[in-house]
């Protein structure tokens, strides 16, 4: 597929965004002004960035803990991510949500949810109702192989085929639920790879190569968009970092360090960029461009968190009911 | 929103009124039905979703033909997959829908208690006020002919325990239809508990759309000696044990909360304070249900005017038994209720 | 496969019996003497009797709401299930359960769930027992088309395949769920029939046709007893009568009479009954002392039952919990 | 069965003694971890399983290296997929197997409400006694820390309400183990819900085996003026609170019922008679829950002593907000008990 070099460093620069708030929210963590379980995404940037660079502003994605990347990669708010990370009124769920709980209502994001699988048939619905309202919008739903476990996929994907649903499953396999490696849980590959692909289209990817990730999208969005119904992609790829917090209150000795390792050079991002570079589409001075506007936006954002007013006791009575 | 077109009605005629004989008087499960329709009639993103829900019966009518009027779009059959369902009806209402979710029993919504309680409850709290699920879950709680432990659960004693949804159980066709189309018309989850008992009965339903509010109880006869504070079928047991009492001097004022959340506290406080005693009567389990929030409500709240303990008539706690003797034992009824009352009504401190 | 005339012979006679058990109930339930929703299996004897045929007192069963075939096949005793139909203290479950929830704890069948789906994750579980007591045992799950919507089949067989349990999974898919057809529930063919095969052994069978599923479940009963894991058969067949009670409290109108005339006529009663007859293993004299025998044996169930005491309101308290 | 070896011990130390420094102190995770460890030991049924019982982290310590001691057959991970494994306990279960079952939230438990409702909780009464179901599962209250709504709920009002189920909730290391070793050694499911602040404590902890008795509750403190009843980590607070309060002449007694189902009636009622005023408290939702049933029970069974309305002191019904402000607003804790019992203690009717 031929894909532009503004694409291209489009891709780039939405990765290493990503990256560069998860690093930044990681330095941080210890300092206890974020009082909310982070869970990051480093290492899996290709995933989110990938999928929704495909979408438009209407159509739907369905998140889970692990969410910043996808928040961000759809259009949300980065102020209003940091700034729910400081539980503050500024923030996209006013400090009710924390890190688990994201939403922005404007690109689509109608909230995460931190029960696994949660978020599928959530997903599923609003796929359900694109389908409803006649509208083109797809659903995108982001889920872990942890969720993949759960019994609420079979019902969901089951739906989807039935109904033939705009909805695309994304499951991010990145071999780990906690510390509960993947092969103690599952017994061989996901089955939904083996459905017949007049029901579901599904493939399984190097969830790290954004441009495998970049491509497949394309080929499941159309389907979606185009009323050829649900697919279910598999993206292998790799946690980098611990389970939540920041690294340091990962707890020690579940995986080897050997694997880690290995995943490191699988990195998205820096792989990605090497490949620019070799291609001679990003430049040094392009990239320390990005860098700086990257860190420039995150400065923002967090001393803009910072100032943020802190939620008061009345305000928990705010949300008891939508009048 | 074509929603707020609809004129909310405040009081319905008069409980089983001989008077308004003129008036229209269709069955239990047609004033549900008529709800339903009129709620589809009204708005394009209203759908009904359940098990059977296009199938000859119904859902014991209350959907009947739906299917054929509305299409199979929007008025649809379901795998039974509660869960994802449940999830999708979710995501659904957050796509702009009104999903209108039914079951047969609610003892399968424990197949669904995670989307409804940690998503469908809590995603407007929890995203401060972005945005809300405006979904019914309608269910019937199903009473004897051996239906045994797995269905014939009353789940309001559970679901009343639970913030962010509303719990509606009616008791009359009038409210059958209007509380339908609150609930419908509401931003928020909702549970209409409704009960097979119910079913039995006709009742003055207009034709026109009303809405009955989410949160205003009724008194279904005056009285000044007890207070009973019933819910669904219940309250017609109360009523006709009531008019019994009048003949041995006993004036027993019965309430129907119609709704558990919100519950009208004022209509049961006030009524506590003329009468001092008080029998809350609930088809749930009687520990941690209904009965127990209803009376520790007045404890806290009106305990200077309690004259005597508060009588709380309830099912055993105990799974429901097949057999039709032990459904005797277990069931509770006019007999209960009456004992109930008369306890608290000579209990002298 | 070689089946002897003695095997052909027990498989006929326990068929017939479940038949004629079932054709007694439907037509005295009008008379309202059984107070239960009783949910016939006519039509689908070949299934029960097939697999229970290949296994031990000591194996276990899971059942469902349509569980008479199941119950009677694994040796359960009539009169107690006569008797739980009448909710009778003589019954199985002393008449606290009904219909829908039968036991026969001496036979390995642990008790039947109404909760569609309900059974498959406790069937699982006896397997996982069997497994963890180092004994030979196998669990068999029965469960309907309507049963395998449920996520938890999903989640079942993950678990199933991941500790290779001994449990064989029995699809009756009858077509019907109530009302609603399988197509309007299900796309496609149930996915596990992909799985491979290592993982777990899949098939779908003639349901109606005694002797493939005697040949399929002597293969999957082997496989399971000798630590080869899981299976998942599907047995195509049909409910004829109503779901639940007597056939004249059946809606009208959801299936066409063409399509239950098609399936009468394979019958796997009068089939079997048929071929054993023209293969001279069935003579009509044999065959009029089995219908004495099993008519004898339903009046005495039935007058005993009728003669059982009914609980009392004191039984209601006995089982609130177990000492 | 060789469980039928253990003693019950029915009363344990005084509560926070000090004088009995020179028995054994240790943490609370040990305490639930020696439990389960002699449990397994004892009886070559019991397992344990759970997600990441046998990860580093162990749950909080309760379960650490437990499967390097007893194998990875009986201390084993799942994967994530509540339902089905719950289910699959109960049939280990009835397969003679004595599985613990640990999820580190309550949250979780939604997933497994119809295996634990309609399956585990009926399984006894629905076949007349000829089987039962011995599960226990555990699992442990969060809080604090920005968990919101899906990761902080505390669900004993809820299984409160559940007839078939024994629910547990340990207050000291010492009732950790030993009433863990009580729910293994039960016949019924029991869920026991612990706390998250449980964990900070140290307690004096035999090393021996030990039960504590399943529907029996304690007195943490004897006073005459108001009866506190108080749950989990709360009877600490209460305790406090209670002890703060003798400075002002208050004498406050604290029950620990420790188990809600079977509740310890007795216990209350002797108190409420003694004091005749009451405050309950409760980590959970207030409506419905825990407050309300013992409130109610109270009332029912003990109105006449009563001489004042009786306090709740108990979460609002609102799911948990993540904001640390939010948090402080919506927990409760010795602020909001000593003002529930001043308000009792002062009242004049
Ligand atoms: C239903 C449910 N079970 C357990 C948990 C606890 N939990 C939180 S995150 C997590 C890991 C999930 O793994 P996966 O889906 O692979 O996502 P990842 O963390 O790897 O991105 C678990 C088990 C939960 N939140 N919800
Ligand atoms: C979880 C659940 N959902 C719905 C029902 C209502 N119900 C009872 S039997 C039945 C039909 C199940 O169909 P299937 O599994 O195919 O079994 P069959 O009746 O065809 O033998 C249904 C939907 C139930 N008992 N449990
Ligand atoms: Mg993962
Ligand atoms: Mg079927």
């Amino acid at each position: 597929m031929k894909i532009s070099n503004e694409k291209k460093l489009e891709l780039f620069y939405e990765m290493l965004r990503i990256r560069r708030v998860q690093e930044r929210i990681e330095a941080l963590y210890m300092n206890d002004e974020m009082k909310t379980p982070v869970h990051l995404c480093i290492g899996q940037e290709a995933i989110s960035v990938g999928f929704c660079s495909l979408l438009q502003k209407e159509d739907y994605i369905s998140s889970n803990h692990r969410g910043h990347g996808h928040y961000l990669a759809k259009g949300g708010d980065l102020n209003a991510l940091i700034a729910e990370l400081h539980c503050k009124t500024g923030g996209c769920s006013k400090g009710f949500g924390g890190s688990m709980h994201l939403i922005d209502v404007s690109v689509g994001h109608l909230g995460s949810s931190a029960i696994v699988g949660g978020g599928i048939p959530i997903g599923t619905g609003l796929g359900l109702s694109s389908k409803m309202k006649g509208s083109k919008n797809v659903s995108m739903i982001f889920f872990g192989d942890g969720a993949a476990d759960e019994g609420v996929l079979y019902e969901s994907l089951n739906f989807a085929m039935l109904k033939k649903l705009p909805v695309i499953y994304v499951l991010e396999n990145n071999q780990w639920s906690v510390c509960s490696h993947v092969s103690a849980r599952k017994a061989g590959e996901n089955i939904f790879h083996k459905a017949p692909s007049d029901l579901l289209f599904s493939s399984k990817i190097d969830g790290n190569d954004i441009l495998s990730v970049y491509e497949i999208a394309k080929q499941v969005v159309e389907r979606a968009r185009n009323g050829f119904g649900p697919s279910f992609i598999e993206c292998e790829t790799y946690r980098i970092l611990g389970h939540a917090g920041s690294l340091s209150q990962d707890p020690k000795g579940y995986r080897d360090q050997e694997e880690i390792e290995q995943w490191k050079k699988k990195c998205p991002v820096i792989n990605f960029q090497t490949i620019l570079i070799q291609d001679q589409i990003l430049t040094t001075s392009i990239l320390s461009e990005m860098e700086q506007r990257i860190s420039y936006e995150i400065d923002v954002a967090f001393s803009n968190a910072k100032e943020s007013p802190l939620p008061t006791k009345e305000d928990l009575y705010t949300y008891i009911f939508c009048e | 929103m074509p929603w707020s077109k609809i004129k909310p009605i405040e009081n319905e005629p008069d409980f089983c009124s001989e008077k308004i004989k003129d008036c229209r008087r269709i069955s239990y499960h047609e004033a549900v039905r008529e709800g339903v329709y009129q709620a589809l009639e009204q708005d394009p993103n209203v759908f009904v979703m359940g098990q059977g829900v296009d199938d000859p019966s119904g859902m014991f009518g209350a959907t009947k033909n739906l299917h054929q009027k509305f299409g199979k779009e929007r008025v649809f059959d379901t795998p039974l997959a509660e869960t994802a369902l449940t999830g999708m009806a979710v995501g659904a209402a957050l796509g702009g829908m009104r999903p209108i979710y039914f079951h047969n029993r609610p003892d399968f919504l424990y197949l669904a208690m995670d989307q409804i309680v940690n998503h469908a409850s809590k995603w407007y709290f929890m995203f401060g006020g972005k945005v809300s699920v405006p979904l019914v879950i309608w269910t019937c709680i199903g009473r004897g002919w051996g239906s045994a432990a797995q269905h014939s659960q009353a789940l309001q004693g559970l679901f009343m325990h639970i913030p962010g949804i509303k719990l509606v159980m009616p008791s009359t066709c009038f409210d059958a239809k209007g509380l339908m189309l609150s609930a419908v018309k509401d931003n928020n989850p909702v549970i209409i508990m409704d009960h097979r008992f119910n079913f039995k009965q006709n009742g003055i339903v207009p034709d026109y759309m009303y809405t009955v509010p989410i949160g205003k109880g009724i008194i279904r006869k005056n009285g000044r000696d007890v207070t009973v504070i019933a819910v669904s079928h219940l309250v017609t047991d109360s009523f006709y044990v009531a008019q019994e009492l009048m003949s041995e001097k006993i004036d027993v004022e019965v309430i129907d909360p119609r709704t558990l959340r919100p519950l009208d506290e004022e209509i049961i406080l006030e009524s506590v304070a003329k009468t001092g005693r008080v029998v809350i009567v609930d088809n749930g389990w009687k520990t941690a249900g209904v009965t127990a929030e209803i009376s520790a409500m007045i404890v806290e709240k009106a305990f200077k005017f309690l004259k005597a303990p508060i009588g709380r008539v309830a099912c055993p706690d105990l799974p429901t038994p097949a057999g039709y003797t032990l459904e005797d034992a277990y069931y509770i009824g006019k007999p209960e209720i009456k004992e109930a009352i008369l306890k608290v009504y000579s209990y002298r401190g």
